[in-house]
């Protein structure tokens, strides 16, 4: 994993509160679980079918019937649940789950997020996301804060089709991590060496940035 | 932080004017402990949730002897003739909800969804009020959903996380209502460590269940 | 039993199918599972939260948690399954359950029916039955032909408040079989003994009477 | 008489322009022999209802593959490029739902249910076309039940009177689809005699299954 990947990661991380249910997305987002604090209790669901989503098996130790809702082979922790779809997407859309992790194309002033299609381009479905970011208490969005090209994915407006209107709460990039509120996206924290200045030149949205701003850590 | 908690702990968050959903069906599934707590404590004006009001001597039967319930959303009374004295003297409001739509609104609530559409009640006093909805030719209600402040549940076992495996018809409401209230509090007849279940048998995961009695 | 309620109930039992699932009624329906045909295999769901109602158990051996709708200590046959209310009425409202007996105040013409509630009287609240008969696939009416007071119960309009809308199926009395169809009410069969104008003069409704009606066994 | 049927009396019952659901999420939880009797038998132009196309070699992405599939009603093809193309291509229709929408449809048509109000998808493309209703100031889509000619499950244990049991992620869609299908066809790793099961662990009750195989 990148020193970039790495930083974004370890700050989602310390979002969640000892009890909390989170649901991590598959890329990125999967990587947060590897650092979770060991001194909080959280669980993870899985919206395949159960909570207490744990590590890899080992080796030759792999259940068919146990997979992550990437199609990968994972292991249930004790106190671990299982359920259908519906139960699973009941703990999503009611409120049950704490906090969900996702990646994303673009995301906007107004909270609005699109990751789940590119016309022309990629049309993979949408899958659980839309209910997610509905439905989960907190949505984080963990992501590199511009495209590949440079080009700014935090903007005024999102341009691709929207997964959710207003559901983001928090972005963090490897530049920092900022809160989406009714005032517009306020910058909470910056990342070591990287100014107001800079992550706002790399952001179309404007930034409001109050007085003390933290250090990401 | 352990969720088993003791009946002390549990009734200080009882207070007047909640809306508390009861598990059971007459009676049976229903915490008769945490009944017992509620009765003590004596927090009155309650909206009651639950599938009917039990006999005079048993679960909600009982809030309904001591006065406690302003309101009652039920599907049956006939089993306690002091729920109907005391509708029929206008000394409490009862809500009379048929069983399959009362238990899809619980479900609702703990779902996330806004409502749904059943056919149940079209063209009878149920549907007195209600928006309906003519899909394909077929004609709904639209039923809202029920939430709660507090779920008052029972299960056969629990374990300390708060995984919960209900036995025969204790089950009814109480998965539901784990799902639909802000507090979940559940009298377990047995309690057993976190691992001890098996995640294929659990019904209510322990993730819904904030405090743990004892049976 | 009286002989005339045995009639009733032995009449209804015949209406069931091998692989059925049937959902009976408290008071004289929950009689019927006497007389089901011993070559046939009827599963009976209790709306409380199983399927394979049982009988009794023996004296002593009553199971706190093992009761039916009306809460009487009951057993579950092999087979049997249990589930949650929801479940139970998606069973029930999704048109799962084969058929349904239950008693009546009223019934009408129109195959509506009206037995939860005598305004200013009783008020029990209608438990499931609001959704048993919209759901079940053959709703069958078993009651006593008249009131105490000899007063007719088939009418041509429901005079109480409904229970539902055009749902009833067949109607068994003590005097005969009923099929409530487009056409209005059609007299099936009649029992030993007993005419068609003798059960017409005790029915409001109009009685669709055909060439060949048989004897009721 | 029995549910145990042959792979040879089950493939009877398939035939072009079927509704067909198979259950399975990413191909976990999916009964390939019953999609291999589809495969084999070569019916045409269906509709299949599932979570997803699943891998080119597996599930419902081999019905893809074969291009026995007319329309795939599912909230996810990223899995298998070759549906995408073909949709592209204008070869099948596909209609994305969202997975909580798409779970919820399928438990409303077998629940009897004219619809539900959610609040996934407002505000996007999922929006085109669908009733929007506001229920306490908050904003839903009203969504439609789906149901199927024929559903084909996978269960780990079956009793011989169809009752079910799943395990782990392989539940799934399953017990929501057996609920939904005029025919429900159920491949069982193991198949034991009634009256093995508790009660209390059957998730599908055996009441709604019509033929079982053994896998």
């Amino acid at each position: 994993m990148s020193d970039m990947r790495e930083r974004i990661v370890k700050r989602v991380a310390r979002f969640f509160k000892d009890g909390d249910l989170v649901n991590l997305g598959i890329g990125m987002p999967t990587m947060v679980a590897n650092f979770i604090p060991s001194d909080i209790n959280v669980m993870l669901q899985s919206e395949n079918g159960f909570i207490g989503l744990g590590p890899s098996p080992e080796a030759g130790k792999e259940d068919k019937d146990t997979v992550n809702a990437g199609g990968i082979p994972v292991t249930i922790v004790p106190g671990g649940a299982c359920f259908d779809s519906s139960m699973s997407f009941a703990l999503i859309r009611g409120g049950h789950v704490d906090a969900t992790v996702l990646g994303a194309l673009e995301v906007d002033e107004k909270g609005n997020l699109a990751n789940w299609i590119v016309p022309g381009k990629l049309v993979p479905g949408m899958g659980g996301a839309m209910d997610l970011v509905v439905g989960a208490k907190k949505v984080i969005i963990a992501m590199e804060h511009t495209t590949k090209e440079g080009a700014p994915k935090i903007l005024k407006n999102c341009t691709l089709p929207l997964t959710a209107v207003n559901v983001v709460d928090y972005i963090v990039t490897e530049l920092g991590v900022m809160e989406v509120t009714e005032e517009g996206i306020v910058l909470r924290e910056l990342a070591p060496g990287v100014t107001a200045e800079e992550i706002q030149s790399k952001t179309e949205a404007r930034l409001v940035i109050p007085a003390h701003v933290e250090i990401m850590q | 932080m352990s969720k088993l908690k003791s009946i002390d702990e549990i009734a200080e968050k009882f207070s007047d004017n909640q809306v508390i959903m009861i598990g059971g069906f007459l009676a049976v599934g229903t915490p008769e402990t945490l009944v017992d707590a509620l009765v003590t404590k004596g927090v009155r004006n309650l909206t009651v949730i639950g599938n009917d009001t039990s006999f005079p001597d048993r679960g909600i039967g009982r809030l309904i002897m001591s006065r406690q319930i302003k309101k009652a959303i039920v599907s049956h009374i006939g089993t306690n003739k002091e729920t109907g004295r005391q509708m029929t003297a206008g000394e409490i409001e009862v809500e009379l909800v048929p069983q399959g739509t009362l238990a899809e609104r619980v479900r609702s609530g703990g779902a996330g969804l806004g409502g749904f559409l059943t056919p149940t009640g079209v063209g009878t006093v149920v549907a007195e009020g209600k928006q309906v909805i003519t899909v394909n030719g077929c004609t709904y209600l639209l039923e809202l959903p029920l939430k709660a402040d507090i779920a008052l549940l029972k299960a056969w076992k629990a374990d300390k996380s708060g995984n919960l495996v209900y036995r025969r018809a204790a089950r009814n409401f109480n998965p539901l209502m784990a799902m639909a209230a802000d507090l979940v509090i559940v009298e377990a007849e047995e309690i057993v460590e976190v691992g001890e279940l098996n995640p294929d048998e659990v019904v209510t995961p322990g993730t819904l269940v904030d405090m743990i009695l004892k049976a």
